[in-house]
């Protein structure tokens, strides 16, 4: 297709008196050899908007940029059904931050020259820029494999049935149901009466899966493997006989949790000494078959202790909370009051009670019941002479040290996930218990390896993101139930629609060709030069999203639903061959030369500033708002991400003749805020190269500076601004100016 | 199928905040249409008003900006602002719902530019900052407020001045003569995304808020910690502008308690010890007391707790005090006693927050207006249409948002039976 | 005395208000809210808390019951909605009841031995009888160093006719059956009180 | 005329401790067009301190006694009670009847042996309650002749009038009924952070010397806050502050010397009554500062 481009520039908004149209129009028109160039008063009005459709609909023009406001306003007015499209940021971020006084005829000129190189970088940006033809694939599947039937897996089978697609439900053991089979009660959670345990519905559940001829079922069977991306997953299921491979479009992991174990908790829990030093669930089966007794004689257990936190907030075994255990212990103590009424006597012995939202309820009914709550620690238990077990208790409340005699002594011990889950950044997951774990539940083909990436320490497959906890950092897996992080029932079911949705969602997407959060709707992907490939590996390795595998030479293979476009390969790979159709180095690199760098002698310096996309723009647009002025030397490159950073571009700039080159990226490390992972990390990396350059054409390394930006940062960032600009007015002007 | 789209098959979002607009772009990104009503005039809801987010200590803005975005670039979502659903009828598959859109006074055809509010010479006190600063009677809300369009009060919109300031405008976007509307729609599922506002603390009457100025609320300290409120950040004290470096917090100021809110509010735990970080941070040399009763930092959460318990500098009391009185000085004393120790105590500090609930809206100012609506005995929502997020119970941000991509699916369930 | 609910179940069945423990959620506004919190040893919560505990003696023995002016501000602030006023007396009453109070205690004293004899006499009170009864319990000696205490107060009284100078009064006209109320009255609760 | 079961209690009898309140309240009621008929032969509704000696049953036996006599002669009108302490007695015992069956069934076992029955349905008011749900503020400041100009007052409203059952739905923490009335006689309310403080109830019989340190703080806090008068509804309240400001002058060298009124007093002083339609004569601490009124 034979671009058409049309540039619109707006004179609304103080930009008309502000700025020299015709100068404008001049660089649009001859120097950028834009061939339809106009303006008008008000370019988001009717009429405004009405002349570009115009130009469209006459196929005057089929590219169209606007310069007018921030691309972060009127995104409905300037909505065209077109493939290319640019704005140029006249006002926010030109006009809106220069403070310039009436009939300054200097600042007037440095604003004028301002909006002239932007206009200049719009218009080349345009031109470098393809449309992307869409990654689309007509053998795609748009079914959706859960691995682990039980309440979290058959939630999600179920919800992905019932939104019309077909699911693949893969269970390990010979029945559905799961950890809910040996459970004779449930938990209310957040379903109204709260103060009552519930009936166990799981058998209602699973025969309406098994009942569903949209979830074709595997039990006795684990995947071995996974090959492929989105749309194109192609799994091996292998039950003890045999192994058969079919192809699904998204996963759902769901393989639930184990619970710690108690023979590794401290010897004063007493696991072990006695038969009648039970863990939960050892408690749950026994009730379940109406055998709440005393393991060791058979004699009634009517007296009951309930120790929570068995492991569970102690760095030396689970140093996080197991989120249901306060609720599935009160749940026990009612099924001994339940069954020995009067002569029942429950205790539970607790750090702190964990019963939130409207489950106080449920806290309250168990002390109706009569449940006894001690806060305190469990200090040591042995036998006493009733064949019972003795629980020396520290009741913090009444500072009371006492023995508490009872026919059962139950450990509340805590979940742990069952996936298998790396992270580079962390050598061994927590809890020794790990180890003990079967093998991979995907065993993902990926370059990364077959484990799906942990949050921190947790060694939970869990999201990082407070606003987006779907967001992993394997594209189209999701991960759902106590698997992903320790929850109770209503919790897990609520996760494992959430991750159903994110599935089917995944599916649509890559049918489209379009990506995923957080660049949702991009249908651009990267492509590379083979000849230039010196296999350096460093695009596969780097790849926050694990998206780069490589062939048998150690090429990278691309797979483009895996991708989230946020082109850190591009920045990573040092030929400079990874590259998107609407997002490359030369054109990053072409737009930073287009910029006027005025002669050595005019004394004004210039510096270009390479903002991230996500928090540092909107950061400069709130400046913008705020009318906080910043130097009229600086020029705003925007990035999809840090991680698309080139050092090529600092050399580019530094040869152009830029006095200086500030970084703007987002917060990173534990607390990373980098929508894309590690975009801003890796860029700091690859920087910490960046003085061999400079080096090499003889400059100062401070001349270079990489900051952290955050959304809201628009009180600090002029400060920041302005003392890099004072910094570089300290050192002699770049040698390298008119070159 | 996902692919056919019969009309009718809209999903209805009641509620902008951060779940409903999880709801609406979750749903509109596995490709169904959705009508996003919310009553505020900017999207974002109680997210907006934070400054930050536990545990990470982000701000909430950086997370809204990027569903901004996917809202601008998704035209299968359409936004209403200053909307509120007045009547629901008909049943999942086919409801009609009635919306009356109250008058905003200023079009979409505004450019934010700002001459309005600088022509406009009356203030008000700032709701979004809780009455404690003025603004201008035509604004908006924040600086990255989405829409950006600006919005007049009521009230102003009647005066003459208000059409002198409607000329101000470059592109005449002011209407003060701009009635409320009222539209029907046909949708097939209906998804009350409502959320919370923070329990009225005057109720809570042995802790003397409204009657002792240095007694506030945590959701009036999210504003006072944050650049952009009404102290510029300034963690200060209302009555003399001291800074606040000895500063308490109250946990279940009106929850888990029958004579205000008998649930827990979940998340004022782990708030108030992100406050505390606020304080921390801003003065090296402060103190701050956590008074509570049980520290809930559910899951993997736990980890900030022990973060927080690092801090020689921030000392807990497993206490609910009994009440607060003032010194001589104006510092709230509070006393109670100490359930560890046993010992009494009658403690001076600078400044009291107290941790207020969540009350839910769908209980108080924005019930569920179907006949066959239900709801708890707390008035979060339990049937008759779908709920997400603090309408459904009180969650933290990522379970609200977990909560409503649920919701988002189960609203699919009910299109697709319709299609 | 190890962890035994016999007590407790004793206290939810036969003290007034008893079963109203069990739902102590041990925050301590009972305690910060107590005008006596100075004297007391063990604050509501706490003494709750030891009756879950089968702490029988501890809890009987102590004083603390009997510190209570009845001033209510526990009960119109508990979260968990305890008659908290009315479960301190009935542990005193219980306690009175089982012969466990120090027969010294002074509230005891007065409650059970002046005010109840007093006003269960006639059917009414008599201010100076009780007051004599409340001054001479432990003897003339210290009888009349209180009365000299309160010497000009009780003059003030006597002479502003606040204080009835003959310390004798009748009893009320229905006096007999009265009596004969309060002895069942009496019975029926003992009979409540000794419920299995 | 609005006429009333009435129920006065021990105190308020001839020649006993709160003869000041009924005396003043007697005149109150006539100024404002009350008519109280009082319960024939009625009995101590035992306080609250009567739980130790009673236990449960007899304790509200007492006070069942009164509200059978009470429908017996009057039916089923209102129960006006002066004293704090009985109208919290007489309001719980009624409740629990009416609410506990097993209670209701006792008591009236216990009540048969006198001859007499109850099974509820008398509401029990406090005559304050009277005053302001019945008459209202502005018919008790249309009678005002006599405004208490200058006069500042320290209203104290104490424990059992406040909590648990509360005054007109005012709040427990910070009651106004009384400030209101007071500023109805035109007289001032002064700031009082200590007006719902406990001032020792009956704890001051037993152990005076704990109650009088509360009573002491009370105190301060008025004078502190510059009142001429303390101004309560409560009988036992009026004695413990009035008749043990000797005793605390002496043991927490203090100089107090400040008078306790009833409201009663005042309303009927300003409403042009005599300083013996008051009862003002009956104050161990003269009310001096009412002088200029009277």
């Amino acid at each position: 297709m034979e671009k058409k481009i049309g540039c619109y520039i707006c004179t609304g908004c103080g930009l008309g008196e502000a700025l020299d149209l015709k100068a404008l129009k001049a660089i649009a028109t001859k120097e950028q050899k834009i061939p339809v160039v106009k303006d008008h008063a008000l370019l988001c009005g009717a009429e405004g908007v009405g002349l570009i459709q115009k130009d469209l609909t006459d196929g005057v023009v089929n590219s169209v940029i606007i310069a007018a406001c921030s691309h972060r306003e009127k995104s409905a007015e300037f909505r065209f059904d077109i493939d290319l499209l640019e704005r140029v940021d006249l006002r926010d971020k030109c006009l809106w931050l220069l403070d310039v006084k009436e009939g300054d005829e200097t600042a007037e000129e440095d604003r004028q020259m301002m909006a002239e190189d932007y206009l200049r970088l719009g218009c080349v940006k345009m031109k470098k820029m393809n449309v992307p033809d869409p990654f689309l694939h007509s053998d795609g599947s748009k079914d959706v494999l859960v691995v682990g039937g039980g309440l979290a897996g058959l939630t999600a089978a179920r919800d992905v049935a019932k939104a019309g697609y077909n699911a693949v439900l893969v269970e390990k053991s010979a029945l559905l149901g799961g950890k809910l089979n040996d459970m004779l009660k449930v938990t209310p959670d957040n379903k109204p009466p709260y103060r009552d345990v519930a009936e166990n519905f799981i058998g209602a559940l699973v025969s309406e899966v098994e009942g569903d001829n949209r979830i074709k079922i595997f039990k006795n069977s684990v995947v071995t493997k996974t090959v492929g991306q989105p749309g194109q997953f192609d799994i091996t299921i292998k039950n003890d006989t045999v192994s058969k491979e079919l192809r699904v479009g998204s996963i759902v992991v769901t393989t639930g949790f184990t619970l710690y174990d108690p023979t590794k908790l401290p010897g004063s829990l007493g696991y072990g000494s006695s038969p009648d030093v039970v863990t939960s669930a050892e408690f749950e089966r026994m009730a379940k078959a109406g055998q709440i007794v005393r393991k060791s004689d058979g004699q009634p257990a009517k007296r009951v202790a309930f120790a929570l936190c068995a492991g569970q907030r102690d760095p030396a075994h689970l140093d996080y909370c197991s989120g249901a255990c306060c609720i599935y212990s009160m749940k026990q103590a009612m099924y001994v009051i339940d069954q020995y009424g009067q002569d029942a006597s429950t205790y539970l012995i607790y750090q702190e009670i964990r019963t939130p939202g409207q489950m106080e309820d449920f806290y309250r009914a168990a002390q109706d019941k009569g449940a006894v709550f001690i806060k305190g620690d469990v200090t040591q238990v042995g036998s006493n002479n009733k064949g019972g077990v003795a629980v020396k208790v520290n009741d913090h409340l009444i500072r009371n040290q006492e023995t508490l005699d009872v026919d059962l002594l139950v450990l509340a011990t805590g979940m742990i996930s069952t996936v298998d889950t790396q992270d580079p950044n962390v050598p061994s997951p927590v809890g020794s218990a790990r180890d003990e774990l079967p093998g991979s539940v995907l065993n993902l083909q990926y370059r990364q390896g077959p484990s799906l990436p942990q949050l921190g320490t947790s060694a939970f497959p869990d999201s990082h993101f407070i606003c987006f906890p779907y967001e992993t950092r394997r594209t189209g897996i999701y991960v759902a139930g106590p698997a992903r992080r320790p929850m109770g029932i209503a919790a897990t079911m609520t996760d494992a629609s959430g991750a159903a949705l994110k599935a089917i969602q995944a599916v649509e997407a890559v049918a489209r060709g379009v990506a995923v959060h957080p660049r949702s709707g991009d249908l651009s992907f990267p492509s590379y030069r083979p000849e230039g490939c010196t296999q350096c590996k460093r695009c596969t390795e780097e790849c926050p999203f694990g998206a780069i595998n490589e062939d048998d030479k150690g090429n990278p293979l691309f797979n483009p639903a895996r991708c989230r476009r946020c082109s850190t390969c591009m920045g990573a790979c040092p030929q400079k061959i990874i590259s998107f159709a609407n997002y490359s180095v030369d054109m990053i690199s072409a737009m930073l030369k287009e910029v006027e760098i005025p002669e050595e002698d005019e004394e004004k310096p210039r510096i270009l500033v390479f903002a991230c996309t996500n928090d540092a723009v909107p950061a400069l647009d709130m400046m913008g708002r705020l009318r906080s002025p910043i130097s009229p030397y600086i020029r705003i490159i925007p990035l999809r991400c840090m991680g698309s950073l080139s050092l090529v571009w600092i050399a580019d700039a530094m040869s152009k003749g830029f006095d200086g080159v500030l970084l703007m990226g987002c917060r990173h490390g534990d607390d990373y805020q980098c929508h894309n992972v590690r975009g801003s990390a890796l860029a700091e990396i690859r920087l910490s190269k960046v003085s061999e350059t400079l080096q090499r054409l003889k400059l100062e390394s401070n001349r270079v500076k990489m900051v952290e930006v955050n959304i809201m940062d628009a009180d600090t960032l002029p400060g920041v601004i302005s003392d890099f600009v004072e910094q570089i007015g300290n050192l002699n002007p770049n040698p390298y100016k008119g070159f | 199928m996902a692919d056919a789209h019969a009309a009718g098959q809209t999903i209805l979002v009641v509620g902008g905040g951060i779940s409903g607009l999880t709801t609406a772009i979750e749903a509109a990104e596995t490709g169904y249409d959705v009508l996003l009503v919310e009553k505020a005039p900017h999207l974002g809801g109680r997210v907006a008003q934070h400054n930050k987010y536990f545990p990470k200590l982000c701000s909430p803005v950086c997370g809204l900006e990027i569903n901004f975005q996917r809202i601008k670039g998704n035209p299968r979502i359409r936004y209403l602002t200053l909307a509120e659903v007045e009547e629901i009828r008909g049943s999942e598959g086919q409801y009609t719902v009635r919306i009356r859109k109250h008058p905003r006074f200023v079009t979409e055809a505004c450019t934010g530019c700002g001459e309005c509010a600088a022509a406009c010479s009356v203030t008000v006190p700032d709701p979004f900052n809780f009455g404690m600063n003025q603004v201008k009677a035509i604004r908006n809300n924040h600086a990255m407020a989405f829409p950006s369009w600006y919005y007049m009060d009521p009230e102003y919109a009647k005066s003459d001045e208000a059409k002198k300031v409607a000329k101000s405008c470059p592109v005449g976007a002011i209407q003060p003569d701009m009635q409320a509307s009222v539209i029907e729609e046909q949708v097939a599922s209906i998804v009350w995304a409502t959320g919370w506002k923070p329990y009225d603390a005057e109720k809570i009457l042995p802790y003397g808020f409204g009657q002792y100025p240095n007694v506030t609320t945590n959701m009036r300290f999210e504003r006072l910690a944050s650049v952009y409120g009404p102290t510029a950040g300034k963690i200060v004290r209302p009555s003399d502008g001291k800074e606040a470096k000895n500063v308490a917090f109250i946990q279940c100021a009106g929850s888990r308690d029958h004579n205000y809110l008998p649930f827990c509010s979940r998340v004022c735990c782990l708030a108030s010890m992100k406050q505390a970080a606020y304080v921390r941070d801003q003065y090296p040399d402060s103190k701050v007391t956590i008074f509570y009763i049980d520290l809930r930092a559910m899951d993997r959460y736990e980890a900030f707790l022990q973060k927080t318990r690092a801090d020689a500098n921030i000392s807990w009391i497993k206490s609910k005090p009994a009440r607060i009185e003032e010194d001589a000085q104006g510092n709230p004393v509070v006393i109670g006693e100490n359930t560890l120790t046993g010992e009494r105590y009658a403690m001076p500090f600078d400044l009291v927050v107290l941790a207020t609930g969540m009350e839910p809206h769908s209980a108080v100012d924005a019930k569920v207006p179907a006949n066959d609506a239900t709801s708890d005995d707390y008035g979060f929502v339990t049937g008759g249409v779908l709920a997400a997020g603090c309408a459904a119970a009180p969650t933290d941000v990522a379970s609200s948002v977990q909560s409503a991509t649920a919701m988002a699916m189960k609203a699919i369930h009910a299109a697709v039976k319709k299609g | 005395m190890a962890y035994d609910l016999t007590f407790a179940k004793d206290v939810y069945k036969k003290s007034e208000m008893g079963h109203w423990i069990k739902m102590c959620m041990q925050c301590g506004v009972c305690a910060g809210s107590c005008p006596l919190r100075a004297h007391w040893q063990h604050s509501p919560r706490q003494l709750f808390q030891m009756v879950r505990a089968g702490k029988r003696d501890e809890v009987l023995k102590s004083s603390d019951m009997w510190m209570c002016t009845s001033c209510y501000n526990c009960i119109v602030r508990c979260p968990r909605n305890l008659p908290i006023t009315h479960i301190i007396h009935g542990l005193a009453r219980y306690a009175e009841t089982e012969k466990m109070t120090d027969p010294m205690q002074p509230t005891r004293r007065f409650a059970v031995e002046v005010f109840w004899k007093n006003i269960t006499a006639t059917g009414r009170v008599g201010e100076a009888m009780l007051t004599m009864r409340l001054y001479f319990q432990d003897g003339i000696g210290s009888g009349i160093q209180k009365a000299l205490e309160m010497k000009d107060s009780a003059l003030g009284m006597l002479k502003t006719r606040r204080l009835n100078p003959i310390p004798f009064r009748g009893k009320i006209k229905g006096y007999d059956g009265f009596a004969k109320m309060l002895a069942k009255a009496a019975e029926l609760e003992s009979k409540l009180e000794n419920k299995e | 005329m609005k006429e009333y079961t009435f129920f006065p209690g021990c105190s308020s009898e001839h020649n006993a401790s709160a003869a000041n309140m009924e005396n003043s309240v007697q005149a109150m009621c006539r100024l404002l067009g009350i008519k109280l008929n009082e319960i024939d032969d009625w009995n101590c509704c035992s306080a609250s301190i009567g739980y130790a000696g009673g236990g449960q049953l007899p304790r509200m036996a007492l006070s069942a006694r009164n509200f059978a006599l009470a429908q017996k002669q009057k039916g089923n009108a209102d129960l006006v009670a002066t004293c704090a302490a009985c109208w919290l007695a007489m309001r719980e015992t009624n409740e629990r009847i009416e609410t506990d069956d097993d209670i209701k069934k006792n008591i009236n076992t216990a009540l048969a042996e006198a001859g007499l029955s109850y099974d509820g349905h008398i509401k029990t008011r406090h005559m304050v309650e009277v005053l302001i749900e019945d008459f209202g503020w502005d018919a008790l400041k249309a009678k005002v002749t006599k405004p208490l100009k200058g006069l500042k007052v320290a209203g104290y409203v104490g424990c059992q009038t406040n909590r648990p059952f509360g005054v007109c739905g005012d709040s427990y923490e910070n009651p106004t009924y009384l400030d209101q009335m007071i500023e109805a006689t035109g007289a001032t309310a002064v700031p009082f952070p200590m007006k719902v403080a406990c001032c020792g109830g009956a704890l001051m019989f037993s152990e005076p010397d704990k109650s009088c340190v509360l009573t002491k703080q009370i105190l301060q806090s008025a004078v502190d806050n510059g009142a001429d008068v303390i101004v309560t509804p409560c009988p036992v309240c009026q004695l413990n502050l009035e008749v043990y400001q000797g005793k605390i002058n002496t043991t927490l060298n203090t100089n107090f010397n400040i008078p306790i009124l009833y409201y009663s007093q005042l309303f009927v002083l300003s409403w042009g009554g005599s300083w013996q339609d008051a009862a003002l004569h009956q104050q161990v601490i003269p009310a001096e500062p009412l002088r200029r009124f009277a």
